[in-house]
């Protein structure tokens, strides 16, 4: 069996077995140990793919290429490069993380697990599919187990978040849906057959009036998922409803393909739109980065600071993919790693302490340290590493989209862009150290919460299985940096 | 004189129309759709079509209008006079049917049709023969497809017209 | 061929025929005149199907023919409708138009 | 020289980090303490092996320091930029190591005594260490980002110490205020090496700093609003050099950051990390001084001069004895950067140089003395403010002798440490820019004055009543005292003007008698009249401190930077770009995508009237329908 | 005309003999052993959907009258699939309630003279068989409709249908005679090489088209769609919206491909514009029901309008995704309804809120029903996703990005309130919730089947290349 294919498999197969499995305990084992071979999987994943390259110097290896519907020319068409592999890895640990985060789940455990899987699946689908139209396919399986999980065992207005986000999310993917089928038609520009395979029409030198249309669709498609400004409100709202795991996947995840999407399909295929339109998007997305992150600092609801964060730290990506600099797409693609590790963190902490106090109103907390050494211990070292400390995965990714923004453009617009974006990481070190010095710090906010249930093995793993790529990233990125620089090697040709 | 005789038919035709769709008495509102037939009827013969006009007759006049003859005995009062509707109501199809009129007329005076002259008689016996022809130009397949929709109306109207057997299971009637 | 007429004041006569079956198809306001309003909707199309045969093409027979169809039809058309008036006459005692209003919206 | 071993020399520090901070939980306080001092000794002994070997024994080639680099890249942008995490050992580095691990070491000792008991015990050691480890990265640092990602990390330490107490609510402000104020100014410093980066084509100080070398001779092409873009570049570094050194007007984090724990104030606030910026001033200092004929070093030298008057005028009201020394911290750190911007390159040119990173040293260490001091008269007292105290001379004998020999010291009274450097500073004042020293000349005055004010404050004055009887500190905070005290004495000594200069080539420094003179002169009438005004408790003090009215009530509430500093934090960040943007997104942005779905809902409701039940109705539509469409698609929309 | 051609009209003659069957059954059936006619009919349906299979030539018989090839024959074979399901979901149903009153074989045999009126549409080759055709498939209808005779809004229902049908005919009508007059024929191969773009033959073709449009609910022609689902039996209900609406499809589309080919620089904008509106005005209706059957009148009337998608490229692009497409409508529909009826059956309820709770209680029939509304709303990978995205590939392949555009917002819109069902059955908890029951076998069976569908249909690729292939038939 093919190696990537075994990323959908399996987790159909947990899934199959998941149906079958009868009883709380043996649905947490099952999930568990499903997971836990899609981590075994994903990590292999990297050491062959090592192996791999050093032999083979396509753009991307593995790929397998089977006809699927041929009269539109569709195929499942699969292959990774180093980015679709770190974000594979990415997306097995998160998912196994938030196994363990849930283990708990009480209320239709089964259906639960399912619907996490059934989410991680179209997530890898994603990442592995060359063709554009199996990419979409996985791209709408990821989006609407989230309907689900969000409307069944979350809380708070859920039913409403749930649809919102749902049907933001669908908007855009309709939007988006255009976009490709806009590629598709004009992928024989150069005579050969219509195609949806991205390596084929990158080839193709779509005409310039065609890519200027179908860019800005291609891009908000995508960027709504990574939550850009102005179409980001579904995801506070979302994030704040989700159970714990749900938010984990959802920000840790799920919010990358948007990334991924505009960087694989829209920047690749489209490059002369990128060119065209990309001073009207890094606006929006430095806007989205500062906009965000002040807005976060305003909330009272834990989840929602984090949502907002993410929506400053994800426009962050998406400014890095416009400044169509590799510096600057290395510094996105780590910092989608980076910030779907700490962001998952981030929500398996905010569930935990919510799972204790019941509450996630932070001027209901004060001085957790005390009682929950772990957890506020833990909480102090993600807040740091989310406002972009050295030692953490956050610096990394930040400085070298810095320093790509940069390089390229020098000129007083994207210059001006820069420096507002990167005035962000003080405005993130405002809001962090609000939460941190409120919850955490401080005299406790009750007297009756003295004794708290400590952090269990299953949490203290969940939070372990983040941390250590974290500070891995942070303290050593070379090997990471480097098998991604290499990969984007072919991206960026196309819009120097 | 066929001329005007075919004007006399046409003012019979959309006189009688005209009453039957906006007279107040039920009954009488059907005695004139009566007379539009006849004058269609007529207009048949005129045109030498006279099984046509044999069917029209006797189709129409003797079994449709007294099909509807018994419906309106069924359910009504001879002397019952009929709601009408309001005057906007009427005034608003009113102008929709001039319209479409206008449309339809405007179309149909700018179409050149290629008329031919001809005293053709046709004879029952040819449409007979095309009704039962199987061969180019025959008609035998809805001949039989039209025994069979004249059969499932007929079990259909008989189904529901036959009154229900009086089951608790089915009481439930809004 | 009638003499002196032309096809066009045929098909005015149908034209106008049709249109107030129409007429009387919208504004009557009980069952029975509407069915009523549609025999003159059909016959408009009858004698437009033999004119037009009559007129136009006098050599083959069928419009006449598709005229005899919907003349059949139309029969069948009435029987139906009749036992479905009848049938709901029988529930609510009324065939008026306003009686069949309880599904909207 | 063989340098490879003091890569130990920052490890150390970390491993005791990693051990003492993962087993937390587990490890007893008084191992870890152990713990810490004895890693902290062992980097001690290899800085002071290092600078021995380095400026004694083969450091010098021809008569000049060599730089030793040992470094490794960590992180790539292109084939010429890139990250490297590395060892430069030069003269001012190896002084720093010395610095660092001297007063670390020492405070390392105190700690032990003064923490005792303390539940958090272990984890202040682990902090200790953690700061350590940055502070020796930092000054080791090849690179300007090699020296921003220590930058940061030395702030999240000191943020953790201030926070230390993490359950008093003004030591979680302190913290959150001294993290965000530097961050403010980091965000300078790295938008300071992105421009750096960009124009200059490399991070590394040895290519940066080359006088022959193409950025200083380039420096001035590219410009940008009159100014080259390296000149912006240096600007913006010496903004997050001055968050760091607390000069005006990024000052305001210091005082507050007195509500960590007095050694953590002795180590972090006082001697090493505050004297950040001024390293990093000096790190770069040819790029300072060439790239437009020093038109940043300029900057560098009045904002330093401001900030040592500013600061010295406000610690003369300061009623705190930790805010006194916070702000003569802040003075002292300013006369460090007036030194460095009135600084020459060549041979003695180079004196501001040479003796700001001497005062720089020679302040470390009586700086850490006094605030060990205060720390273990507060310690006894357990009250940080001047009317708790008075008297405490035959209570605590030792540490009013240490005490004061660190006041004399940085009063600028011969033969103590404090007198020589200074001296320094303001020959090279001078000779260079005679405002300039007209305001060293003052600060000079006042400085001895708050220090006696405070000195005779506490020791001597009227005795007041105390709970328990205060008593002198145990002997683990009595010798780091000691130890101190010796080098305040002694550090004077040292031939600085050998060892470090801008151009690494020693040369011969000697006392100009007239300055000397005058300096001595300014210290002994501010002791004097201190003298007047404190030794016994009168009404003198008021009686002036009424006299400058209004002024005075200014000095003594910071001249209310720190109400401005919250009126742009709360009113304006919060209340008005927060609060309105939180707001704009729940109304405008959120209300448009909520109101593109309950518009449609509203249509839908709208609209529901034509699906009326009357089947007429239906069939008007369907009429109007078709012959619509008839006309529409056939008259007029033909094609 | 001899063996072989009743050869190639066997599944109008098994269809016959089939009616003619149960007319003896009926006769000669005990009246306790009454229910059987129930298993006989479908069993003798399911012969008939069996025999469907084997493949037909092309040929054309009656003097052009009647057609039929591949592509016609797999018309067949799809609506025989649909009113198999339809029969499976509806024993229950009739057994307990039709049967009972002595109208069961009345049922089958009004059910399957609109098949075999279907049938003849399809094939027809003239436009009497044509109109003979319509007619015959909705007079049934028509009484199957009114067939609950105790009940007011199934006469109700019926009188609307049977009335606005006759409305809708007489027009049709009147614009085929127009079209004979300009044309000279009512065959369509002579029609096809006769037509000209004169403004009497468009207006015939516009006539003509509204009644094809009644039949396949497009906006303005639609209205009478939500009131009779609603009245209609759930049986007569799913089958007006699957199999009645799938073969008008099929018919419009096979005369729109030849017939009206040369006229297509105007149906095309026509084509446009109605699609537009049948996607807005149906799924705008469609967001605020609460009856269950007037929702899937709704939706499917939204689904007529994306299949208009499919027609503008009048190829064979667009010839195969509309098949495609109406294929898994028929199974997604069908689904849809099948578990409405069931839940009807066992507890009277027919309204959105009483789905409340559904999946605590009968987790298989929101999961049928999930897939079902998933499948209409175009989320993979269940099959409804692919037809969509086909149908907009299609599209898209003239050049009509902005009605693409337009439909994925009606997608967005749809999506919404399919999700609204989901939500009551899955997010939703209820103390008066549907309590659990268990389906009888045929109701399983249909289910069942119609859940293969959804899930196969999609992601079995050779099918669509097979109905790729038979699509050239038409271009």
């Amino acid at each position: 069996m093919d190696i990537l294919t075994l990323f959908i498999i399996v987790p159909v197969l947990t899934i199959i077995a998941l149906v079958f499995s009868k009883g709380l305990e043996r649905t947490r084992v099952v999930s568990m140990i499903g997971s836990i071979i899609q981590l075994g999987m994903a990590i292999n994943l990297v050491f062959a793919y090592f192996k791999e390259r050093a032999v083979n110097d396509g753009i991307m290896v593995f790929t397998k290429d089977v006809v699927w519907f041929k009269n539109f020319n569709i195929h499942y068409n699969i292959g990774v490069d180093g980015i679709s592999v770190a974000l594979i890895l990415l997306t097995a640990i998160v998912v196994l993380a938030g196994v363990f985060i849930s283990w708990k789940t009480s209320e239709l455990p089964k259906e639960f697990f399912i619907s996490l899987i059934v989410l991680s699946v179209g997530v890898y689908g994603v990442f592995i599919s060359i063709d554009l139209f199996t990419l979409f396919v996985f791209f709408e399986i990821a989006v609407i187990p989230m309907y689900l999980l969000i409307g069944i065992w979350g809380s708070g207005p859920r039913e409403y978040s749930a649809m919102k986000l749902t049907i933001m999310l669908m908007a855009a993917s309709a939007v988006l849906l255009v976009g490709i089928l806009g590629i598709y038609f004009n992928s024989n520009a150069d005579g050969g057959p219509l195609t949806f395979n991205i390596l084929d029409i990158a080839q193709v030198n779509i005409p310039e009036a065609a890519q200027k249309l179908f860019f800005p669709l291609v891009f908000i498609g995508f960027a709504v998922i990574s939550a850009l400004f102005p179409f980001h409100t579904w995801s506070p709202d979302g994030h704040a409803s989700a159970p714990t795991a749900v938010s984990m996947l959802h920000a840790g995840v799920l919010m990358k393909l948007g990334g991924y999407g505009v960087f694989r399909v829209a920047m690749y295929l489209l490059p002369l739109g990128a060119i065209h339109w990309s001073w009207f998007f890094i606006i929006l997305a430095a806007t989205g980065v500062v906009y965000g992150a002040f807005s976060a600092i305003r909330q009272t609801d834990l989840k929602y600071i984090n949502a907002y964060a993410s929506v400053s730290h994800l426009g962050l990506v998406l400014f890095a993919l416009l400044t169509l600099n590799k510096i600057a797409w290395n510094g996105a693609i780590i910092q989608s790693l980076s910030h779907g590790l700490l962001t998952a963190m981030f929500f398996a902490l905010i569930g935990m302490i919510y799972g204790r106090t019941h509450t996630r109103d932070i001027t209901k907390l004060g001085g957790m340290m005390k009682i929950l050494p772990f957890i506020g211990a833990i909480y102090v070292i993600t807040g740091l590493a989310y406002l972009g400390l050295p030692g953490f995965s956050g610096f990394v990714a930040e400085m070298n989209i810095f320093v790509g923004a940069f390089q390229q453009n020098p000129d007083t617009f994207h210059r001006v862009l820069t420096v507002l974006v990167v005035s962000s990481i003080v405005v993130t070190s405002v809001y962090i150290l609000r939460l941190v010095g409120k919850i955490m710090m401080g005299p406790l906010i009750t007297n009756d919460v003295q004794d708290l249930p400590r952090a269990t093995w299953y949490e203290k793993t969940g939070i372990l299985l983040l941390m250590i790529p974290v500070i891995g990233i942070g303290v050593a990125p070379l090997w990471l940096s480097d098998m991604i620089m290499k990969s984007l090697e072919p991206f960026i040709q196309g819009v120097l | 004189m066929e001329k005007y005789i075919f004007y006399i038919l046409s003012v019979i035709i959309i006189v009688f129309a005209v009453a039957s769709v906006s007279s107040r008495k039920m009954l009488r509102s059907v005695i004139y759709l009566l007379f539009v037939l006849c004058g269609i009827a007529g207009i048949y013969f005129l045109i030498d079509y006279n099984f046509l006009a044999a069917i029209q007759l006797t189709v129409y006049a003797g079994g449709i209008i007294v099909l509807i003859i018994f419906s309106v005995l069924l359910v009504h009062h001879i002397e019952m006079e009929l709601e009408m509707a309001k005057v906007s109501r009427k005034i608003l199809t009113g102008l929709l049917c001039l319209l479409g009129l206008a449309v339809f007329l405007y179309t149909i005076y700018n179409n050149d049709f290629n008329v031919v002259e001809n005293q053709v008689t046709t004879t029952t016996y040819d449409i007979g023969a095309k009704l039962l022809s199987y061969d180019a130009g025959g008609f035998i397949l809805p001949f039989e497809v039209i025994s069979l929709l004249l059969l499932a109306s007929m079990i259909g109207a008989i189904v529901i017209a036959k009154g229900r057997k009086l089951n608790d299971k089915n009481n439930e009637a809004l | 061929m009638i003499a002196g007429i032309s096809i066009y004041e045929i098909l005015t006569v149908t034209s106008i025929l049709f249109f107030i079956g129409i007429y009387g198809f919208i504004t009557r306001k009980n069952l029975i005149s509407v069915l009523i309003s549609i025999e003159l909707i059909l016959n408009a199309s009858v004698v437009n199907f033999v004119v037009i045969n009559k007129y136009l093409y006098p050599d083959m027979l069928q419009g006449v023919i598709f005229a005899i169809f919907i003349i059949a039809v139309a029969a069948a058309e009435t029987a139906l409708a009749v036992s479905i008036i009848i049938n709901l006459y029988r529930q609510i005692s009324s065939v008026e138009v306003k009686d069949t209003e309880i599904m909207k919206y | 020289m063989n340098i490879s071993y003091t890569v130990l020399i920052p490890l150390i520090p970390l491993a005791v980090f990693l051990l003492l901070g993962l087993n937390s939980q587990k490890i007893k306080p008084a191992i870890s303490g152990y713990i810490g001092v004895l890693g902290l000794s062992v980097s001690a002994a290899l800085s002071f092996y290092t600078a021995y070997q380095y400026f004694l024994v083969d450091g010098k080639v021809d008569d000049v320091y060599q730089t030793f680099v040992n470094k490794s890249v960590w992180m790539n942008f292109t084939e010429t930029l890139h990250i490297d995490i590395g060892i430069l050992i030069d003269p001012i580095s190896v002084m720093m190591l010395v610095v660092v691990s001297t007063v670390s070491l020492m405070v390392h000792i105190y700690s032990r005594g003064y923490m005792k008991g303390d539940e958090g015990y272990t984890r202040f050691f682990a902090y200790l260490s953690l700061f350590t480890f940055s502070m020796y990265g930092l000054v080791l640092a090849t690179n300007l980002f090699q020296i921003y990602i220590f930058w940061e990390l030395v702030g999240v330490s000191s943020f953790l110490l201030i926070g230390y107490y993490y359950t008093k609510p003004s030591a979680v402000s302190a913290a959150k205020k001294a993290f965000i104020v530097t961050r403010f100014a980091d965000l300078g410093f790295l938008i300071g090496i992105l421009i750096m980066g960009y124009y200059a084509g490399s991070y590394d100080f040895e290519t940066l700093n080359n006088p022959e070398g193409s950025v200083i001779l380039n420096g001035a092409s590219t410009s940008f609003m009159g100014l080259s873009v390296i000149t912006w570049a240096l600007l913006l570094i010496f903004m997050g050099g001055a968050g760091k050194s607390a000069m005006f007007p990024l000052h305001i984090w210091l005082p507050d950051a007195m509500e960590g724990p007095t050694p953590v104030s002795a180590l972090i606030h006082a001697a090493t990390m505050v004297v950040a910026g001024v390293f990093l001033v000096a790190r770069l200092f040819p790029m300072f001084y060439f790239v437009e004929n020093g038109f940043a070093l300029n900057i560098v030298a009045y904002v330093g001069a401001f900030s040592a008057l500013f600061a010295a005028i406000i610690a003369i009201t300061q009623t705190d004895i930790k805010r006194v020394l916070a702000f003569s911290t802040m003075s002292q750190l300013g006369y460090m950067m007036l030194a460095l911007g009135v600084s020459g390159y060549d041979g003695h040119e180079g004196v501001g140089y040479m003796a700001s990173m001497f005062h720089l040293f020679t302040h470390a260490m009586f700086k850490a003395l006094l605030f060990l001091g205060a720390g273990s008269v507060i310690h006894a007292v357990h009250s940080n403010y001047l009317k708790d105290m008075g008297g405490l001379y035959k209570y605590m004998p030792i540490t009013n002798i240490t005490f004061l020999i660190a006041a004399l010291a940085i009063a600028g009274v011969p033969p103590f440490a404090g007198f020589w450097s200074k001296d320094e500073i303001l020959v090279a004042a001078f000779e260079h820019n005679k405002f300039i020293y007209y305001i060293g000349v003052f600060v000079a005055g006042l400085t001895a004055f708050y220090m006696f004010r405070i000195y005779f404050g506490i020791f001597w004055g009227k005795e007041k009543t105390y709970e328990h009887k205060p008593h002198e500190s145990p002997l683990s905070m009595t010798i780091p005292l000691m130890v101190l005290a010796l080098l305040s004495v002694v550090a004077g000594f040292i031939p600085f003007s050998e060892f470090i200069t801008p151009d690494k080539v020693g040369f011969e420094a000697h006392l100009n008698y007239p300055l000397a003179a005058i300096a001595t002169g300014v210290g002994l009438f501010g002791i004097f009249f201190a003298w007047i005004f404190y030794k016994n408790e009168n009404s003198l003090s008021d009686t002036y401190a009424k006299a400058f009215g209004p002024f005075y009530k200014w000095a003594s509430d910071k001249f209310y930077f720190d109400e401005i500093y919250l009126f742009i934090t709360k009113k304006i960040i919060f209340n008005l770009i927060s609060a309105p943007i939180a707001k704009f997104d729940k109304k405008y942005v959120d209300g448009t995508m909520e109101g593109i779905g309950n518009k449609t809902i509203l249509i839908s409701n709208k609209i529901k009237g034509i699906q009326s039940g009357k089947f007429q109705d239906y069939a008007f539509s369907f009429v109007m329908g078709a012959v619509i469409i008839a006309l529409v698609f056939i008259y007029l929309w033909t094609n | 005309m001899n063996f072989s051609s009743f050869l190639l009209m066997r599944q109008e003659m098994i269809l016959l003999t089939i009616i003619l069957l149960l007319l003896v059954a009926e006769i000669s059936l005990p009246k306790a052993k009454k229910q059987s006619i129930v298993h006989l009919a479908i069993f003798l349906f399911g012969i008939n959907t069996i025999v469907g299979f084997f493949a037909i030539e092309t040929s054309s018989w009656f003097g052009g009258m009647f057609h039929t090839n591949g592509l016609i024959h797999f018309f067949k074979n799809v609506l025989n699939v649909g009113v198999f399901i339809l029969l499976l979901q509806s024993a229950d149903w009739l057994q307990e309630k039709i049967v009972d009153n002595n109208k069961g074989t009345e049922f089958f045999i009004l059910l399957f003279s609109s098949l075999l009126g279907m049938y003849f549409m399809i094939s027809a080759g003239d436009f009497l068989m044509f109109y003979l055709g319509l007619e015959l498939s909705t007079l049934p209808v028509a009484a199957l409709a009114a067939f609950e005779v105790t009940k007011r809004i199934s006469s109700e229902a019926g009188i609307k249908f049977i009335l606005s049908a006759a409305l809708a005919s007489g027009v049709s009508l009147f614009g085929i005679s127009m079209l004979y007059a300009t044309s000279g024929s009512i065959y369509f191969d002579d029609i096809i090489t006769m037509i000209a773009s004169t403004n009497l033959t468009l207006l015939g073709f516009i006539l003509f088209f509204a009644g094809l449009a009644f039949k396949i609910s497009l906006v303005p022609f639609h209205f009478w769609t939500a009131d009779v689902y609603e009245g209609a039996p759930i049986s007569v209900a799913s089958y007006l919206s699957v199999i009645s609406k799938g073969a008008a499809v099929f018919i419009l589309m096979i005369l729109l491909f030849t017939v009206f080919k040369n006229l297509m620089h105007v149906w095309e904008n026509i084509i446009y514009v109605v699609a537009l509106a049948t996607m807005f005005i149906g799924n705008l209706f469609a967001l605020r029901q609460q009856n269950m059957k007037r929702f899937l009148a709704f939706s499917s009337i939204a689904q007529a309008g994306f299949i208009l998608l499919g027609l503008m490229t009048g190829n064979q692009l667009g010839t195969a995704t509309i098949i495609y497409f109406v294929m898994i409508y028929v199974f997604s529909n069908l689904a849809a309804f099948g578990v409405v009826q069931a839940i009807s059956l066992k507890t009277g309820k027919e309204n959105m809120n009483d789905y409340e709770g559904l999946y605590r209680t009968n987790p298989n029939l929101s999961l049928v029903m999930m897939l079902a509304l998933f499948s209409l709303a175009g989320i993979p990978p269940v099959a409804g996703f692919f037809g969509k995205f086909f149908l907009f590939t299609a599209a898209a392949s003239k050049g009509y990005y902005l009605l693409v555009f337009l439909a994925v917002v009606n997608v967005t819109i749809s999506l919404y309130y399919y999700l609204l069902v989901v939500r009551a059955m899955f997010l939703r908890t209820s103390d008066q919730a549907i309590p659990y029951f268990k389906n009888k076998l045929y109701m399983k069976l249909g289910l069942l089947v119609t859940v293969i569908g959804i899930l196969v249909l999609g992601l079995y690729s050779p099918l669509y290349d097979y109905i790729f292939e038979l699509s050239k038939h038409l271009n």
